[in-house]
């Protein structure tokens, strides 16, 4: 080393790490504070709301105070309410000297027992610990002389100084008698003071019900409160927790308003300067539906089962809706909310409660109007095929059973015969009597399984045309242009588009037409067009079918629209089409698996009849098919109105029938087996009844489930990056774009909703840009619906869900409520609601036509209380023969003044039961029913009611029908003769009463009678024999008209000068129907 | 070791903006004031009378009317008299029972309601009048001088329907209507060929032309309006006006069979 | 450029430790870099002056006489080693503010993840699997990695470079370390985050991950390459192959590690040769057989009943 | 009272009744007077805390800086006796050590403490276990942050690892004597990726589910103990008997799998580690501390150690 080294400082000594501590220290500070304050703010964003909702609602709650107290001021200010101060006041001024009087007595009272109080139970201590050592004592002698001294103590006076400063000296016996006699004295004047009390409290009480009773909203009072709560709010969890169904939904620590007692609109919870409200607004509104939340109590439901979304987050938005990615719950869509029903009624056909449920009950009604459960599997549709197989299971399997019971019974008698004892013997043939009793029971029951599989045949439907029949009633030169693009022809048809290439159109046609029946039909006479007109637009058939395109469409969407029938059908099937819907050409076996045709029946010697009493296979004996599976009712036209109809019918049309191009290729065998190649692949079978595909499966998925199939599995294909990420919409066809609920996709759509809508929308979307064999491609056909279509569809497939909740928070009621499940599935398949209105503010087809604008009472009977209103018995009659009538059919059974027409449906037993349960059900009304006795008017009471029925201010008969022609021309109700059998007394008395209650908007009037003294009074003047009669005159009036005989009426008709005679039932020309046979018929009884 | 330090500071420095940035939202959240809502009833808005101007007019009927139709009362003999069909009631070319009234131009304006009432009368099966325009919540009273029932059927679309009986010599029926309807058709059940139309509207400027298709509206203030002529069969006419203070114009309508 | 895509990956929080762990890597690269070479370059300075050499402290660090060779560990080194776990808990604590850990749906069997990666510190392994069978992959080479890493310091006779940086003085030993960590572990670990997409196939940083990609792509065996379809031909053929690439790489291994690394060569015994001649050929097979794969698509070398290699 | 009365009575009791009022006086005189001075001696007592015997008795040293104390400092200290108390001046730069081995160690203690806390709400059943986490990032108070430290804290903890290695390897750390601390340490490695997987399927999330299933997967494959590997089949090796069986309890991921990980998890593989790192730490003593930094070796100094 050269040098001397300088002496230095060593640097790693020296260095000095103070200012990287500090820095270091400062930044871990800072950290462990953001931790904090994460944890108490960043992760608890409802504190804000909380605080933001306090400050608001408190400046809610004050206006909703002065609002309260205005209208509380109104009704404190009223006449009634003053009459009833008054009588408070009084009643509180005559009782006050007493209740004064017996208030000081009981002071001083209460004062004098205190003082013996005092001593009485220091003295009873010291006697019982006393007594407590006699107990114990084990000696005899210890005893003898604990209870010396315990005589002695209690011989031993003591001194009370009362209130008075009197002094008394008492003995322990004394004592306690002086203290139980004070007690007593207290508790008599308590009982006496409260009966002094009594009108006070009794007056206050209606006077504060009378303010309850007034008060729309909340009382100021109850408003303070609610003020006062929040005054003093701080923020906390709100939750809701229901262990058993793993429910922790915190969803109110945001949404405090949710339910709250007073309602809450976005609007009044918006600042003061801000025209919409922002997003702190419309969290704190009040549940929409607070009716809803009285039957889905929070507290048991939670908020997630039916909203969905991640219940327990409370970090973020996002979080506790539960839209992040690796969520699989998010919150239904607004526009989808009703999805929500769906998880847990899906056993539910109509879903309504006020403004709810309209929409996934559209979409349910929808599922199978359309034809969707034709190629889906859906749990709860289409239940009769799966039934009648269970059916048949249980038969065979009660037929073993009873088999296994005879061979058993037979050994037991062999071993009676050969038994030792009588009396073993005498067991023995017992028993196998016991088991000859089951087989009995066995074969009642084999024969009600047998009567319901007949009904289940007559049940199971088809939405689509039966194909068997394409030779006798289709243009043949038609058809390749309908397969086509079925909305060419006809907008509005149900038959959606399967994108057919020329091929399989050809090839599809050939197998229809070459496997069509060839049977002739009966040649109809011409009718007259004009009138045929003229019924087509009155009898009703206007509720299912429409007529007419564009902005001219009438008519309801649940059949076809007729504007070009005239283009395709053949004139002689539409009539028997008209006259009889159900009339078959060939009934079907399902055994043999063939159509059976006269020859059959002619090889067995058998004439060639078959409806539904002839309903049994003349080869094999098993149940027929004999009616064509439409749900298309028999209208019980005479044989000229059908034809007039068809006459009608057949001109509509906009190019001719003949010229359309030749379509002999159908006849081409080669193309036959293509053909049914085709038809198997694209599922036609599904909605149609098709030659050789009687028993064809489901082409598609089941979506019972749907909803909750995993995002990745639902191929997006091509579009998943599209989807994830948003962008142009990849559907282009403007026609398809228009579909989309919301309208073109505007963000991502990468969820259920997104697939349904787009998938309902253009089906092929997600084939688009792949490359596929015909085969190969997507088969779903475009059922071109409409926005709303696609939003109620799509709430109905995301409410489609495995639920994770309990089986019991799943809606399967065994009650009656099931009677009402049950029935709207019927009500819906026969599009009964396109006639009548079955819920307040359910619209009917007919009721939005312009025709029925003015003249309301042509409409269609409403049935909101039809339950209540007739016997059910009649009910059942009434459903299977609406002519009431075996003869005279070509009318309504009820009200022949109604040019519109309750068709025969010919529900089966089974629909027939269901349906008059149904009714009964939902007025909540009793199965089976005891009719109530009416009573027997006396003679001075029949002139009485008598005179109430003739009333001028009450003509009854002015508008109710008597059955005599030139009157029931104008009648706009139905005969009383029918009230008897039909009416439920008690449900007839509240309709005179107040029938705008029980059917808005009928024509029957209300204010008939008033109240006066707690009795009903005919509004009208009434004769002198009412003087002193105390019944309700209503009730008078109700039992004569249940009473009520033909000749009476002609009598009261005549008498009232206009009417004629009544006359026997009316002999309308009968023209015997020779078609091939008939299948209707009413339901045996 | 340095650039660990500085990736922590700067985390630091981006936690303060944030914390900065959360204190200044919420601040401005608490400038802002709890709405309050106005809830005193809108009080009527005055006119000058000074200013206000009138207008009149006739309504025509274009083209040869055709002769009404006589209704048979047969049915209930307590009716008596004669009865025509008034759906279109035409004298001399005169268009009668049309409605005129202020459909636009009178912004938020709002109207005392007047105290008394409009009667309909039921005399000889048939309204008086046919065509009726009352101010929203105005009492309509309903008359019978018929020796005959009548039920009184209002079907309107926007406010509530009722039906009630009305025997002869019962007291008249008070009603209120509390929503604007034009056209609200009013039937007797018992008597069907009974109609008349009642039209609802918020303002008192509204007419019904008489026999002789005139009608005159007064009081307005001076604004641009439009009137609306309807008609139950002919439709509906707009016509605008812009009226000066103390003007009083003509505005005359025609319709013509559809 | 699918921008939103590389993001998508990159943000995924449980991709985060990996997008830290490159640059982290580069950073520590860079300062052992940085210290053998000045490390190296004393050393040549020292060989170039013995006299130097004999008295200079040998440490690139500064020292002056006087000074403590030792220092007390409390303060001089607890200091740091405090600093260091502030600043751990700190980055910690933000990162833990920041991002939140990942949590996916419930468990759910019949709802295969597409692609279903492991751990990122297993996805080395997972590529793996692409090029050999998973007895190789997923069983043998972690054993063999476990003992390759277990046995360096009996194969490594190389008594320089203990306790400092360097790089002159031990070239074959970092540079086959180098080679195991950062080429066949880190990068495959960053391929199998960020390159293997659906159906584990290979996507360019950048390009989408399209869940509906279909590419052709045979794979065949080496002994079809040559027209070989006996079983036993095949289980022969294959294992000539393995067995010659054994005996022609370790001759040539031998050749150039004689020639290249003498001292080492000459310091070591049979054994430690032996040993390092197998862990440094089986580690080489593995990129040639990654080569062999994506170059040639072939699969398997040897084919047998029982394994394929 | 009795005794009152025969004081008063007894006249030879009377120097008693004197005796006791001087001795009470005495006793409140000493009161006045001692009181305040032991007072005052203990507030000059508490003016040096370290010298009470509280203090003493917890620090068996002085803490004035002399070489001695510091020494003492580390020594005496249970934690920090893991050092010597001196070391080579260089070895305190961070440029050499990376400090990567402390770390790795400092966030094992964070990952048992968080871990240790995360465990109070989990339970490792396949009812419960997503629920709770569920649970621990919606309710448990700073229960979100927690679960994110252990997590990053396990990430974190794998990066240290490889990088201790990494710089360990570089600085030919693992040269005699160390050879066998080598070993230790890749073994530790290893157990913390065990830790770190076996950690992953608790959540029971698809993520860890599957990546678990894929994992384990390839147990399936082992040689002779796996039904898919070499030889397995013809060892009689199935689905059911396998390797991979014995590490899932069953032939699937599920609810014994998740239990058997959380046992590894928390306690098997955590004392093996912790075995291994006492192992590992007193070999770094024993070996003679920390590898360096240590002085340059010249190539002649080398072959001449050699020979």
């Amino acid at each position: 080393m050269p040098e001397q080294p300088i002496p230095e400082q060593d640097p790693v000594v020296t260095k000095s790490y103070a200012v990287h501590y500090v820095v270091a220290m400062a930044i871990l500070l800072a950290t462990l504070f953001w931790a904090l304050w994460d944890e108490s703010f960043g992760q608890r964003p409802w504190k804000a709301f909380q605080h933001e909702f306090k400050d608001r609602y408190l400046a809610f709650l004050t206006t909703a105070k002065s609002k309260s107290q205005q209208s509380q001021k109104e009704i404190t200010q009223s006449s009634d309410y003053a009459r009833l101060e008054d009588n408070y006041k009084q009643a509180r001024q005559g009782a006050q000297p007493r209740v004064d009087a017996i208030q000081k007595q009981l002071s001083d009272l209460n004062a004098r027992i205190l003082a013996v109080q005092n001593v009485f139970t220091d003295r009873r201590a010291y006697a019982n610990a006393l007594t407590y050592q006699i107990e114990t004592d084990p000696s005899p002698s210890g005893k003898k002389n604990k209870q010396k001294d315990l005589d002695a103590y209690k011989a031993k006076l003591a001194t009370v100084e009362f209130p008075d400063h009197s002094k008394k000296q008492f003995n322990y016996g004394q004592l306690e008698e002086t203290y139980n006699q004070l007690r007593d004295q207290r508790t008599a004047l308590s009982a006496e003071l409260g009966e002094a009390l009594k009108p006070v409290t009794e007056a206050n009480a209606k006077l504060a019900e009378y303010v309850s009773d007034h008060m729309v909203d909340l009382t100021p009072a109850q408003i303070e409160g609610l003020h006062k709560k929040y005054a003093d709010w701080d923020p906390k969890i709100l939750q809701i927790n229901v262990a058993d169904a793993n429910i922790v939904d915190r969803c109110e620590s945001c949404h405090m308003g949710i339910r709250e007692p007073l309602k809450i609109t976005a609007a009044a919870m918006t600042l003061k300067g801000h025209k919409k409200p922002d997003e702190y607004a419309q969290a704190f509104v009040s549940h929409p539906d607070t009716d809803l939340l009285k039957v889905h109590d929070p507290d048991k439901f939670g908020c997630s089962p039916c909203h969905q979304g991640n219940g327990r987050a409370t970090t973020s938005l996002e979080k506790a809706h539960g839209n992040y990615e690796h969520w699989l719950w998010p919150l239904f869509p607004k526009a989808n909310v009703e999805a929500g029903c769906q998880t847990c009624h899906a056993a539910d056909m109509v879903l309504v409660s006020g403004d709810v449920g309209w929409t996934i009950s559209e979409g349910k009604d929808l599922f199978r109007q359309k034809g969707c459960n034709g190629c889906h599997r859906y749990e709860g549709y289409d239940k009769e095929p799966e039934e009648l197989q269970s059916m048949t299971q249980q038969i065979k399997l009660l037929e073993q059973q009873k088999k296994d019971n005879s061979k058993q019974s037979a050994s037991l008698m062999k071993q009676a015969d050969t038994a030792e004892t009588n009396a073993e013997a005498t067991r023995f043939n017992e028993q196998a009597i016991a088991l000859r009793v089951t087989n009995s029971k066995i074969d009642g029951q084999v024969q009600q399984f047998d009567f319901r599989s007949h009904s289940l045949m007559q049940d199971m439907k088809k939405i689509a045309p039966n194909l068997k029949d394409i030779r006798l009633k289709l243009n043949k030169n038609w058809i390749p242009v309908w397969l086509k693009k079925p909305t060419d022809f006809r907008p509005t048809t149900k038959m959606p588009n399967f994108r057919l290439n020329d091929e399989q159109v050809h090839s599809i046609s050939a197998y229809l037409w070459q496997t069509g029946l060839t049977d002739s039909l009966p040649k109809q006479k011409a009718g007259n067009a004009a009138h045929g007109k003229e019924l087509f637009e009155t009898r009703g058939c206007l509720a299912c079918h429409s007529i007419g395109e564009g902005s001219q469409l009438e008519g309801g969407t649940f059949a076809a629209n007729l504007t070009r029938v005239g283009e395709k059908a053949n004139y002689d099937y539409l009539v028997r089409w008209i006259h009889n819907a159900r009339e078959r050409t060939r009934p079907y076996c399902p055994y043999e698996k063939k159509d059976i045709g006269p020859e059959d029946y002619a090889k067995h010697g058998l004439p060639y009849q078959f409806d539904l009493q002839h309903s049994q296979c003349p080869n094999d004996g098993h149940e027929l098919q004999v009616q064509n599976m439409t749900v298309m009712p028999s209208l019980r036209l005479s044989p000229e109105d059908a034809q007039d109809i068809a006459s009608y019918l057949i001109t509509q049309k906009k190019q001719e029938p003949s010229s359309y191009a030749d379509a002999s290729f159908m006849d081409d065998a080669k193309l036959r087996d293509e053909g049914k190649k085709w038809i198997r692949h694209f599922g036609c079978a599904g909605c149609h009844e098709i030659s050789g595909f009687e028993e064809e499966g489901r082409i598609g998925t089941d979506l019972t489930v749907e909803g909750s199939k995993p995002i990745e599995r639902l191929d997006f294909a091509l579009y998943t990056e599209a989807a994830q990420r948003g962008g142009k919409d990849p559907i282009t066809n403007p026609d398809d774009l228009a579909r989309l609920p919301g309208g073109p996709a505007k963000g991502p759509w990468y969820d259920h909703k997104g697939f349904f809508e787009h998938k309902l929308a253009e089906p092929e979307i997600f084939d688009k840009g792949k490359i596929k064999s015909e085969e190969e491609k997507l088969r779903m056909p475009n059922l071109h619906l409409d926005q709303e279509q696609i939003r109620a569809l799509t709430t109905f497939l995301l409410g489609s869900q495995e639920t994770s909740l309990p089986a019991s928070y799943q809606y399967n009621p065994s009650d009656t409520r099931k009677d009402i499940q049950e029935g709207w599935w019927i009500v819906r398949k026969y599009n009964c609601m396109g006639c009548h209105q079955f819920i307040p503010g359910q619209g009917t087809i007919l009721m939005g036509m312009a025709q029925y604008k003015d003249v309301q009472e042509q409409l269609p009977p409403k049935l909101l209380t039809e339950g209540a209103r007739v016997d059910p018995e009649w009910l059942r009659r009434f459903l299977s023969n609406p002519a009431l009538s075996t003869t005279d059919t070509n009318r309504n059974g009820v009200r022949p003044y109604l040019k519109v027409r309750m068709p025969t449906f010919s529900f089966s037993d089974n629909e027939l039961r269901k349906l008059v349960r149904f009714f009964q059900a939902l007025s909540q009304q009793p199965i089976p029913y005891v009719p109530e006795q009416v009573p027997t008017l006396t003679a001075k009471e029949t002139d009485m009611a008598r005179s109430l029925f003739s009333s001028t201010a009450a003509p009854c008969l002015k508008c109710h029908a008597t059955g005599d022609d030139a009157h029931d021309l104008h009648a706009t109700a139905p005969n009383f003769l029918l009230a008897r059998e039909r009416l439920k007394p008690d449900w007839v008395e509240r309709w005179i009463l107040d029938p705008q209650a029980i059917s808005p908007g009928t024509a029957m009037p209300s204010g008939l009678f008033r109240r006066e003294n707690s009795q009903w009074v005919f509004a009208g003047p009434t004769p002198s024999s009412f003087q002193g009669y105390t019944r309700d005159h209503s009730k008078l009036l109700v039992d004569y008209i249940f009473q009520l005989t033909p000749e009476e009426q002609h009598r009261v008709a005549g008498a009232m000068g206009r009417t004629r005679a009544a006359g026997p039932a009316r002999n309308r020309d009968q023209q015997a129907w020779h078609g091939n046979a008939s299948a209707t018929g009413g339901g045996s009884p | 070791m340095n650039r660990k330090t500085w990736a922590a500071l700067l985390s630091l420095c981006l936690l303060a903006l944030w914390l900065l940035a959360g204190c200044s939202k919420k601040e401005a959240a608490n400038e802002e004031q709890p709405a309050t809502e106005s809830a005193s009833a809108p009080a009527p808005t005055p006119i000058d009378p000074a200013t206000a101007a009138s207008v009149s007019g006739s309504v025509k009927f274009d083209g040869a009317a055709p002769k009404p139709a006589k209704i048979d009362m047969s049915q209930d003999p307590a009716c008596k008299g004669s009865n025509n069909v008034e759906t279109l009631v035409v004298d001399n070319g005169n268009l009668a029972n049309v409605f005129v009234y202020v459909k636009e131009g009178l912004g938020n304006r709002t109207f005392e309601v007047p105290k008394t009432s409009a009667v309909i009368d039921q005399d000889g099966c048939r309204y008086h009048p046919h065509v009726l325009g009352v101010m929203t919540g105005q009492n309509v009273e309903i008359q019978n001088t018929d020796p005959t029932t009548h039920n009184i059927h209002p079907t309107p679309q926007a406010n509530r329907e009722w039906n009630e009986s009305q025997p002869p010599k019962a007291a008249p029926i008070e009603k209120t209507f509390a929503r604007e309807e034009i056209l609200l058709p009013v039937k007797c059940n018992q008597h069907p060929w009974m109609k008349m139309y009642v039209n609802v509207v918020k303002s008192p400027f509204f007419a019904v032309t008489g026999p002789d298709g005139k009608y005159e509206l007064k009081g307005l203030p001076p604004g641009d309006y439009t009137l609306a002529f309807v008609h139950e069969k002919l439709g509906e006419q707009d016509q605008k006006v812009t009226l000066a203070a103390k003007d009083s114009k003509k505005v005359d309508a025609s319709f013509k069979q559809q | 450029m699918d921008w939103r895509q590389l993001w998508d990956i990159v943000s995924t929080p449980d991709n985060v430790p990996i997008v830290a762990l490159i640059p982290l890597l580069i950073f520590y690269c860079y300062l052992a870099w940085k210290q053998a070479k000045a490390n190296d370059e004393l050393v040549s300075e020292l060989e170039a002056d013995p006299v130097l050499a004999k008295t200079h402290h040998r440490k690139t660090w500064p020292f002056r006489p006087g000074w403590q060779k030792e220092v007390h560990v409390w303060p001089f080194l607890l200091r740091v080693e405090f600093l260091a776990a502030i600043i751990v808990t700190i980055i910690l604590m933000v990162w833990s503010l920041t991002l939140n850990a990942p949590m996916e749906e419930p468990a759910n069997p019949n709802l295969t993840m597409n692609p279903a990666k492991a751990p990122w510190y297993f996805l080395g392994l997972q590529e793996m699997l692409v090029y050999f069978d998973p007895w190789i992959a997923g069983v043998v080479m972690p054993t063999l990695i476990i003992i390759g890493l277990m046995v360096i310091p009996y194969i490594d006779t190389n008594p320089m470079g203990s306790g400092y940086y360097t790089w002159k003085q031990r070239k074959f030993a970092i540079g086959t370390f180098l080679f195991g960590f950062i080429v066949l572990w880190v990068s495959m670990i960053i391929i199998g985050t960020f390159i293997r997409g659906p159906g584990w196939q290979w996507f360019w940083p950048g390009q989408t991950w399209d869940h509906n990609r279909l590419i052709y792509e045979v794979n065949r065996d080496l002994p079809d390459l040559f027209g070989i379809t006996s079983n036993w031909a095949k289980g022969i053929f294959g294992a000539v192959v393995v067995g010659g690439y054994f005996a022609v790489g370790g001759f040539l291994l031998h050749a150039l590690f004689r020639r290249f690394n003498p001292k080492d060569y000459r310091r070591m015994s049979l054994l430690q040769y032996s040993v390092m001649q197998v862990f440094m050929l089986t580690m080489i097979g593995l990129p040639i057989k990654m080569l062999l794969r994506l170059a040639l698509n072939i699969k398997y070398v040897w084919i047998t009943p029982w394994f394929n290699v | 009272m009795p005794i009152e009365d025969e004081n008063g009575k007894n006249g030879n009791q009377t120097g008693l009744m004197e005796k006791v009022k001087s001795g009470i006086q005495e006793d409140l005189q000493s009161l006045k007077t001692d009181i305040p001075a032991k007072a005052k001696e203990q507030i000059e007592g508490l003016k040096d805390p370290t010298k009470t015997q509280v203090f003493t008795s917890i620090f068996r040293h002085k803490h004035d800086d002399t070489p001695r104390n510091r020494a003492l400092g580390v020594l005496s200290n249970v934690f920090l006796h893991l050092h010597p108390a001196k070391i080579n001046r260089d070895a305190v730069r961070y440029s050499y050590t990376w400090g990567m081995g402390g770390i790795t160690f400092y966030l094992f203690i964070v990952l048992t403490f968080t871990g240790v806390l995360l465990m109070f709400y989990y339970h490792p059943s396949k009812v419960q276990a997503f629920r709770d986490v569920l649970y621990l990032e919606h309710d448990v108070p700073f229960g979100r942050i927690l679960r994110n430290m252990h997590r990053w804290a396990a990430h974190l903890m794998v990066i240290a690892v490889w990088l201790h290695m990494f710089r360990v390897f570089l600085t030919g750390s693992y040269k005699k004597p160390r050879e066998f601390n080598w070993n230790v340490g890749v073994i530790l490695l290893v157990l913390t990726l065990l830790l770190s997987f076996t950690g992953y399927l608790l959540p029971d999330d698809q993520l860890g589910f599957w990546a678990v299933t894929v994992g384990t997967n390839m147990a399936r494959a082992t040689p002779g103990l796996g039904h898919e590997g070499p030889f397995g089949h013809q060892l009689g090796m199935t689905p059911y008997n396998d390797v991979r069986f014995g590490l899932l309890g069953g032939s699937i991921v599920d609810a014994n799998a998740l239990l058997r990980s959380y046992i590894w998890h928390c306690i098997g593989i955590p004392i093996v580690a912790s075995i291994f790192m006492i192992v590992h730490f007193w070999r770094v003593r024993k070996d003679g501390g920390i590898s360096g930094p240590a002085p340059v070796m010249l190539t002649a100094e080398a072959d001449k150690a050699r020979r």
